[in-house]
């Protein structure tokens, strides 16, 4: 037991990592702190694949003189690379909604804005809203 | 002997990272923020030393030459409420 | 020990940016986060990515989020009670769907559920460091001992990245150009009036950043240029050096004021085809590639010289490309971004 | 390598590169883009074509890009499977970008028409890498290169619930793409390969680890999200109302068939039917979900007032046919199944496209908008028709086609209550769609046409009576018509499809 807590100690890390920013992103109401969850959230998965990366006494993998000692795996690392460049984009995407989504709400607080819709979309409401809300957390919008 | 003075290296950026989340003022913040970048360069180049890579050099590098750009930016939004 | 703490670091860093009120100070501490996770990757010996997070952490993820406070609001709202109150008396409270504790129980049920998933998969997993881990021999074997002698690139990351794998890449330097049209598309308007409040003599008062980021901005170009050159050898590549390079211009902007930076004229007039340009050359190196006889993105069939040669000067043609769209686009974005209209 | 070899990259490049020189040439004319845009996508249909037939006279075809042999390099696969969805997503690409001129012109403003083109190839450049890449983790870039250009083609709709719902839809949609990602990582930790050939001959040794069971659980679940199955529908319904329509013509025609062929290909080719059905009871969670969609999808159109949230709910329907074919994964549902991927992307895009073309008209979306149209749109009506009919399941269009086969396979895999559920769900399309037409045709001159026993009849007969006849350009039109005819071609000649489904079924289930 105690093996397995310390043997993969970055695993759990990771874990809870992803955890606080997954909650981050479905619980909080304020658009930018999900996008802030969100970054939280990917870079706990970046630390995941680079904790497979690492070999035990491995050196970069970047060719080295010495000879005899491991590189470590540049695979996930290649990997991670693609996947950093698609979190940024995401989050510059992201935030620009969220500049256009206060221009024209005048707020950033998911609650609010839902009401406003609320307010202003009346023809949407005979869908059933409350038996989505009910049936799952993430119903959003109007 | 280098592992050591990492560790207390880091310590000390525990220490300031209490300042970071205490505050009270941004002004607080942005300055421990600094000084734990501080730290972030002298670590990523004693980590380059004590794995005998120079290439780690380079990302200390990137820190100190683009670091302050967040800063500059953070204390600009405070002043003047925005970046342009 | 170090890692650990580090790790430590890290979660305390993620619960206080999550928790905290004040938007400007998460962002504060999501950058120190990001300090943190580049220590964190240098010890795990992922050189190239932590130069990654450090070009991004360092300038543009905290500069886009704090272009983004500043057209909208700083503070977080609503929620002024915590959890548990909410939950124990719910009727106290004036509640919109979604705040209700239902739902909120129900948000941390799924996050628990799939942190309770994750645990039971980690049971299996092969230890942190196992030198015999499936990920470490069957691939990345071949790579290790061949890479180098298959495309002389000693950066094995790069290697990969560029030869490879490298039509990954090219989906990757899309998704920066993609951000960059949606960014164009979503804020962009020819018409705008732009708002000039703040007077050219208040920024001048700053002397001090003022000549500082004179002085500087040259050699963070310079760097910005070795390391999209030198991405073979040494860790960084294009997209590193792109963002050095956009930051550049950030800071300039950052120091001297948006009409300043629009005064430089290729930004002006030829941001929007700097960013096509480049994806357009990875593009077409991949499809000259084709017409070499090659396949797609297959530099040794290229007509210049000798097969390591053609590798090689391909391999450079690709991070330029990669460099050029990058840097456009994170300027393109930051323009957009930070202006504010009236 | 001649021209013939390099075709499967080509029906990727060549989109991708006119979504790059689509800013650059846009400078000069605005006309030569949009001329621009019509060829790439017609080039990649006409690609798609000849792959598949190529596949078809040769078997599979793999394409190494970078020259590297898989499993070191990436490699691309066409396939009987990849070849038929291919020729699908190209087939309405092509379509809707003919259709969308004069509807983008009046639904984006001016000086975004440029951009949104270059977004809409690049929506297609993803969706197209995703069907044909062979290697796990080029799939997920691809899976981002789409969904960025889906946000933002979202929220460029007019009203500004659009941004909430594009919004909404990436917060989703990354929560969703970050599972299949660490899910791919879980493979890689597993197996130390990412090529999707190399995985299936590696996994079956690994099937009782932990680590190959929660993969496969975040890669199904992150699918699940984007596929807009059940559970996870509610971004669904807000992004087809408040997208522009063209974009809402092909996502709804496309984006579920794209996501739907990669869970096939994770179910069928990455990991085997043996796991499947053995080692996680994944078809009977499906099925459960799949029914539950069907069911519930149809009863919510039913509540609807505007049109093209109802046909956002009925997706959620139709997706939920498409994941029981698979769930039952005997041969006729799985026929059924794939046969549904190309008629459900058939009769959505023909009744997004008359939606377009009615809103282009009238700039209305409500239900109550679409009364006595029938005379107002005669052609575009009558394309209306037929696409509610096959999506009732009349027989001799598409849909019934579909049903025929998932209720065959239901009841040879002895579940005879599934029998039930397409019955009760066609009997509830039958309701929300009837209301439709009858206000279209009926609410103002009930005699008109009473009996629609053949629609080609109907548009004939009506042809003469017509005086304030005001249909939609020729541009639009023509497109929605060639959908809404295939819509027929293909439910009388249900034979073509089938024997192009036929190979792939017993490809995938091993026969």
């Amino acid at each position: 037991m105690i093996e397995l807590i310390l043997g993969k100690y970055n695993y759990w890390v990771y874990i809870t990592l992803m955890m606080i920013g997954f909650y981050a992103m479905i619980e909080k109401e304020n658009l930018i702190k999900k996008i802030i969850g969100m970054n939280i959230f990917q870079t706990a998965v970046f630390l995941f694949y680079i904790s497979i990366a690492k070999v035990k006494g491995g050196t970069a993998p970047i060719l080295w003189e010495k000879e005899g000692i491991p590189y470590d795996n540049p695979i996930p690392h290649v990997l991670i690379l693609t996947a950093i460049v698609v979190s940024v984009s995401t989050t510059a995407v992201a935030l620009a909604l969220i500049i256009r989504i206060f221009k024209e709400y005048g707020t950033i607080e998911e609650d609010k804005i839902l009401i406003m819709s609320e307010v202003s979309g009346k023809q949407d409401s005979t869908e059933n809203s409350k038996f989505l809300s009910s049936t799952s957390l993430l119903q959003k919008g109007e | 002997m280098f592992d050591a003075v990492a560790t207390i290296i880091v310590f000390a950026a525990i220490l300031v990272l209490y300042r970071v989340i205490k505050g009270p003022t941004i002004y607080d913040r942005v300055l421990a923020a600094n000084a734990i970048g501080t730290k972030t360069v002298v670590l990523i180049a004693l980590i380059g030393f004590i794995y005998e890579r120079p290439h780690f050099l380079d990302i200390a590098l990137v820190y100190a030459l683009i670091n302050f750009i967040a800063t500059i930016a953070i204390l600009k939004y405070q002043e003047m409420g925005r970046l342009d | 020990m170090i890692d650990l703490m580090l790790l430590l670091f890290l979660v305390v860093c993620a619960i206080a940016a999550v928790s905290m009120k004040d938007l400007l100070s998460t962002t504060i501490i999501l950058g120190v986060y990001s300090l943190i996770m580049t220590v964190v990757w240098t010890r795990l010996n992922a050189v190239d990515v932590a130069f990654t997070e450090a070009s991004v952490g360092a300038g543009i993820t905290t500069v886009l989020i704090i272009a983004a406070l500043s057209r909208t609001k700083r503070e977080e709202e609503g929620q002024e009670y915590g959890m548990w109150s909410k939950l124990l008396n719910p009727q106290d409270l004036k509640l919109t769907d979604k705040q209700s504790p239902l739902l909120w129980l129900t948000s941390l049920f799924i996050v628990l559920i799939t942190g309770a998933v994750l645990i039971y998969g980690t049971i299996d997993m092969p230890d942190f460091g196992d030198p015999d881990a499936p990920a470490n021999i069957h691939l990345a074997k071949r790579f290790i001992e061949e890479s180098y002698e298959e495309t002389g690139v000693p950066n094995f990351v790069t290697a990969i990245l560029a030869s490879y794998r490298g039509y990954d890449t090219l989906g990757e330097t899309t998704v920066i150009f993609t951000a960059g049209i949606s960014l164009i598309l979503l804020l962009r308007r020819k018409s705008y009036i732009c708002d000039t409040t703040i007077k050219e003599k208040e920024m001048k008062e700053h002397i001090v950043i003022r000549t500082i980021s004179r002085i500087l901005i040259p050699f963070v170009q310079l760097y910005a240029l070795y390391v999209i050159a030198h991405g073979e050898l040494s860790p960084g590549g294009g997209f590193q050096g792109g963002v050095i390079f956009g930051s550049s211009i950030i800071l300039y902007v950052i120091a001297f004021g948006l009409e300043e930076g629009r005064k430089v004229r290729i930004f002006r007039e030829m941001g929007d085809l700097l960013n096509s340009t480049g994806v357009l050359i990875y593009a077409g190196i991949g499809v000259l590639c084709l017409l070499a006889g090659g396949a797609y993105l297959e530099y040794d069939k290229l007509p210049l010289g000798s097969e390591k040669m053609a590798s090689s000067l391909g391999i450079y043609g690709i991070e330029i490309g990669v460099g050029i769209t990058v840097a456009a686009v994170m300027i393109t974005i930051f323009f957009i971004t930070a202006r504010h209209e009236r | 390598m001649t021209l013939t070899e390099s075709l499967p990259i080509l029906v990727i490049i060549i989109p991708l590169i006119s979504a790059i020189i689509i800013p650059l040439i846009g400078r000069i004319d605005k006309s030569i883009a949009f001329a621009f845009v019509i060829s790439a996508n017609f080039l990649s249909f006409i690609i798609s074509i000849s792959l598949l037939n190529t596949v078809m006279e040769t078997g599979r075809i793999s394409y190494w890009l970078g020259g590297w042999e898989p499993p070191w390099g990436i490699e691309y696969v066409v396939d009987y499977l990849s070849g038929f969805v291919l020729v699908i997503v190209s087939f309405i690409a092509f379509i809707i970008s003919v259709y969308a001129k004069k509807s983008v012109e009046m639904e984006v403003e001016g000086e975004k028409i440029l951009p949104f083109y270059s977004i809409y190839m690049l929506l297609v450049t993803g969706f197209m890498g995703m069907i044909i890449t062979g290697d796990i983790f080029n799939l997920y870039v691809f899976i981002e290169i789409s969904a960025l250009a889906g946000y933002a083609l979202i929220a460029i709709g007019k009203k500004r619930a659009a941004l909430i719902a594009s919004y909404n839809y990436l917060v989703l949609g990354t929560i969703g793409a970050t599972f299949i990602l660490l899910g791919i990582g879980y493979l890689y930790m597993a197996t130390g390969t990412l090529n999707m050939a190399d995985l299936r001959e590696r996994l079956p040794m690994l099937y009782d680890s932990k680590v190959v069971l929660t993969a496969f659980a975040f890669i199904t679940v992150g699918l699940s999200l984007k596929l807009a199955l059940f559970p996870f529908h509610i971004w669904l319904p807000n992004v087809y109302n408040h997208a522009p329509s063209v974009v809402s013509a092909l996502m709804a025609a496309t984006s579920a068939k794209v996501i739907a062929y990669v869970l096939v290909r994770i179910m069928f080719s990455v990991f085997t039917m043996k796991f499947d059905l053995e080692v996680v009871p994944v078809t009977k969670i499906l099925l459960f979900l799949s029914v539950i969609a069907i069911i519930a999808g149809s009863v919510l159109a039913i509540a609807q007032t505007n049109i093209k949230r109802m046909l956002a709910y009925s997706s959620i329907g139709q997706i939920g046919y498409i994941v029981l074919g698979i769930a039952i994964s005997n041969q006729l549902s799985m026929t059924g199944s794939l046969i549904h991927l190309l008629n459900h992307a058939l009769m959505k895009g023909t009744l997004f496209l008359v939606v377009g073309a009615v809103v282009y008209k009238t700039g209305m979306e409500d239900i109550s908008s679409l009364k006595g149209m029938g005379k107002k749109m005669p052609f575009t009506m009558a394309a209306f028709t037929i696409g509610a009919l096959s999506m009732i399941g009349v027989p001799l269009t598409v849909g019934f086609v579909s049903k025929w086969y998932l209720a065959l396979g239901a009841l040879k895999a002895g579940m005879w209550f599934l029998v039930f559920i397409i019955l009760v769900s066609s009997l509830l399309n039958a309701v929300y769609f009837w209301r439709v037409i009858e206000g279209i045709y009926f609410h103002q001159k009930p005699k008109v046409r009473s009996q629609k026993s053949t629609t080609k009849d109907s548009i004939e007969s009506l042809k003469p009576e017509i005086q304030n006849q005001d249909d939609a350009p020729v541009g639009m039109l023509i497109p929605t018509l060639i959908l809404a005819g295939l819509c027929i071609v293909f439910g009388i000649a249900a034979f073509i499809p089938v024997s192009v489904v036929t190979p792939i079924v017993n490809m995938l289930l091993e026969v």
